[in-house]
């Protein structure tokens, strides 16, 4: 990790998912709920057939339904998996309830209890007591939750186990060539991710000078000696929004729900939108510029400057 | 009827935020909800969202998840969602609104996993902050389609805790379910923890509420029809979803 | 709490200090290290005499040292108490060695355990675990420390007790009249103790329009709902340095270390330069135009911006 | 001489920086040591200070407190006290530096309470990060002033823990003192825990090293005069702190 401080980091996407998500590893995406969700990083994994991938997020929206249904993933540990808009994941139905493509393992969690895992691996601990879920059916079968004693108290509290991924991948802003990253709006348990990880993928929308980065250290959530690989990938969290590049899309959230209801209509989804595209460029020649401009942002709204000097 | 049954919800749903509530505000209905709430009776709630998002004003535009842009746009703050979270855990939420597929008597709810009609499991998405809300938030108030196989006498599976032994002692002992707000009714909540029927929504009768309830449900003698939306309401909601995406 | 979410707090810093800090409540400050430690809230708590407080911050600078020669404080609860430049902090010795101006009782910190105390406090449990601090023999004097048995790995670890101050007061570059605050630069355990609070009060360099804090969601670590006075005082942390405002006066520093070697000689010092003056403006006056303007920051350094446009 | 003492230490405490280190910087001479080491033969190695600020330049102006302006300015991140203390939790802090007002026999640190010569109780600031750099760092440095009395053989207050039990297994057994770089000499630790006399400055002894210290101290056979600062390493220091401020 040391080693890596300073130096360049940046590759293409497929290097970095080449390179840091093996076959087996267990992998963090989709930290900030609804927004900045790493589609693009999501495809390409589908894309290389990674293997036996655990999947941590809150809620990942429909990515970790289709990374299900392509079959790349075990286990699933996260506290809901669907479609925000829409309601059902069909794959990760299928997967669960028929075990189609394979059978799923999951782990419920809470969005609270999976961000004080993430938190807990951050802070270097192996657990952190929480008064959340108690009363629920959660504890009885999920082996990442336990009831305890408090320590002062005296009090039963649950704890809940750190979650180390072993690579967690962040959708950003804007970053240099060294990882240093810069994410703005809901950080939803993407910082503690980070610094959870033993690897990190930062994906941003572009790469700037470092000096735009220096220039306010408090963005920085994502320290570039933390970081693995960095990919410049325009539009690389779509459908997802990512604020102040460019909005949700919606109707690509209505389309997916409609053509995934069956399994052999979702394999002709994942040809048409992953498998049978190059990358995602690619996939955004496909997409159509109109649509894609459509999305853009519209009105900008700038940040008030602050004044580092000294 | 000049309004349809979400409108009803939505509006029965905005009464329950006292005007200075910090409020989980959830999506979908919940969401237009605190909008009617701020803009009618409670100008001084504030708004929490999970993803890391506090707002003190509502989202100008129509929102589709509480990650889309127009939430992020002049919000009061955007944290991290441990540090939304933990305003729950402290006390500091006085109500959060949730959604489920099934409640049961003492207001336990499931989002979890169901059975279908021929007794194979259904995999839902899961709690999400369901139970999080619902644990620590001081009151909560969930929303549910009225059906009587989603109204059984005991869920099998307590995604998100009402009342039971877990409200007896300890930090939970300051929460618990206000609410119930059906499509046909809304169930309130004894001092015991068992829910009764509190009003009916018009156009349904005391008899069909009971009937489609998975239990034999107790019935306030005060039980009366639900307010319908007033027009103030109305307006708001229609204008804040004009397409009636969410409450068509 | 809930009540106050939109209304005005806008008040002056006397009235502030006068209505939230009543004698025998904990007050914590000084969260960022040294910088942007609120000097003139400290001096006004001086000034109107407040009895009994316990104070508690990670090391405060010579903040400390002088609300216990003041005779203010009754308990520290800290992990260093000295002058960061020089060395000793006299009025502080005296207190803890000789019971002057009165006995002083301290629990002894790590920055690491009082930050996760505070941590706990804001995430709203009794207790966080931690490794540190194993093998010292902090635990054996200060109660707020515990060893105890982790679930799931079953090691023995050490237990942070919550703090939760009756009041933080935070210095913050800029707010509006609501409370909502911006915080850049190292930003310390300013946040958590904001939040571990039962009252808050913002001491800004500027109060700006809402619209300025509104702009930049990211920088506002501290919002209003949770602040209960806010009052705009230039120059308020001085000798502290504010970041993009003023830098430190090391000079301050150094007299103030020669000045109070003796209990006469702070005693003079105090008088000069606390009860003697009316408020913070005075203090400006007294301490000259030439030297408030040559702390001023020379080179600005302004952050580039984002945008929170959709 | 052609240099100061203080410049000897500075010299000798940033060749304990390897290159790429994660470092605990702290502040006085370790803070110049860092500066040096950045600019000699660890480019590479990332600053970490308590107070929330990460850099992988030194800050362009000589600094009295870890938080001045300069430091902050151009700064690789700013965080919290807590995010800065979790890297250290989380192993990944690989040096740390820190000063104390009496180091032990098996490099146990007291910077809280010492007696005076009459034996009354003298007391001294505290920990601060202290405790926390030598407890969590995967090895530390410590700085002293070579007197006999500050190097008892035991500390009477472990404010900052050195080897013990408690470096048997756990968490701590991946950390421990590396360096006690004193006023006089170098002492480094056997595989056991003690401290041992591994370089003496110019100018000083062996035999003037072991009188002055508290216990019958171990000397190496290897045991060397400690390497003189470089040119190239004056060159950096004088740089940094024209005025001597610390290292005259």
């Amino acid at each position: 990790m040391a080693k890596k401080s300073q130096t360049e980091k940046l590759c293409s996407l497929e290097e970095a998912i080449s390179r840091f998500v093996p076959d087996g590893v267990s992998v963090a995406m989709g930290l900030q709920l609804e927004s900045m969700i790493p589609f693009a990083a999501g495809h390409e994994i589908i894309r290389q057939d990674k293997r036996d991938l655990t999947l941590i997020g809150p809620i990942s929206d429909i990515l970790f339904d289709q990374i299900i249904g392509a079959g790349c993933a075990k286990k699933v540990v996260a506290a809901w998996v669907g479609n925000v808009m829409m309601g059902s994941a069909y794959n990760f139905r299928r997967a669960i309830e028929d075990g189609i493509p394979r059978c799923l393992e999951i782990a419920d969690h809470t969005n609270f209890t999976i961000a004080l895992a993430l938190h807990a691996a951050a802070l270097g601990v192996p657990f952190l007591p929480t008064y959340t879920a108690g009363g629920s059916s959660l504890f009885s079968r999920n082996h990442g939750l336990a009831e305890f004693e408090a320590p002062f108290t005296g009090e039963k509290m649950g704890a809940v186990r750190a979650i180390s991924p072993d690579v967690t991948i962040v959708q950003a802003q804007r970053a240099d060539a060294f990882g240093n990253a810069h994410v703005w709006g809901n950080l939803g348990a993407s910082p503690d991710a980070a610094r959870a990880a033993k690897h990190v993928i930062v994906v941003a929308e572009e790469i700037v000078e470092p000096k735009v980065i220096a220039s306010d250290p408090n963005r920085t959530v994502i320290p570039g000696f933390l970081v693995s690989a960095i990919a410049e990938v325009p539009f690389g969290a779509h459908p997802s929004p990512v604020q102040g590049f460019y909005n949700r899309d919606n109707e690509c959230y209505r389309e997916y729900h409609k053509a995934t209801k069956t399994r052999q209509e979702f394999e002709t989804w994942l040809h048409d939108w992953v498998t049978g595209v190059k990358d995602r460029k690619e996939f955004l020649q496909r997409l159509g510029e109109d649509r894609v401009n459509s999305l853009k942002v519209r009105k900008h709204a700038w940040s008030a400057r602050a004044d580092f000097g000294n | 009827m000049d309004y349809t049954l979400s409108e009803l919800m939505v509006a029965t749903a905005a009464r329950e935020i006292h005007d200075g509530d910090v409020v989980f505000v959830g999506m979908r209905l919940p969401l237009i909800a605190y909008v009617v709430a701020k803009n009618t009776h409670a100008p001084q709630a504030v708004g929490v969202f999970e993803n890391g998002v506090l707002r003190s004003t509502p989202a100008r535009e129509l929102l589709f998840t509480m990650s889309d842009g127009p939430n992020i746009t002049g919000a009061l703050s955007c944290l991290s969602m441990l540090e939304c979270m933990a305003l729950l855990q402290q006390g500091r939420v006085s109500l959060g609104f949730l959604g489920a597929a099934e409640v049961d008597r003492h207001g336990n709810l499931n989002s979890t996993e169901v059975q279908d009609s021929s007794g194979k499991m259904v995999r839902l998405p899961g709690s999400g902050g369901a139970c999080d809300i619902a644990a620590l938030s001081k009151r909560f108030v969930a929303l549910l389609d009225h059906q009587k196989f989603r109204l059984p006498e005991k869920v099998h599976y307590i995604t998100s805790p009402g009342y039971g032994p877990w409200r007896d002692s300890g930090r939970l002992k300051e929460g618990g379910p206000a609410a119930v707000i059906t499509t046909k009714a809304v169930l309130r909540f004894s001092p015991q923890g068992e829910a009764y029927l509190h009003s009916y929504h018009p156009g349904t009768t005391v008899e069909d509420v009971v009937a489609n309830t998975g239990w034999p449900l107790e019935v306030s003698p005060e039980a009366r029809e639900t307010k319908p939306p007033t027009k103030q309401e109305l307006r708001v909601i229609r204008n804040y979803d004009p397409k009636g995406f969410w409450t068509k």
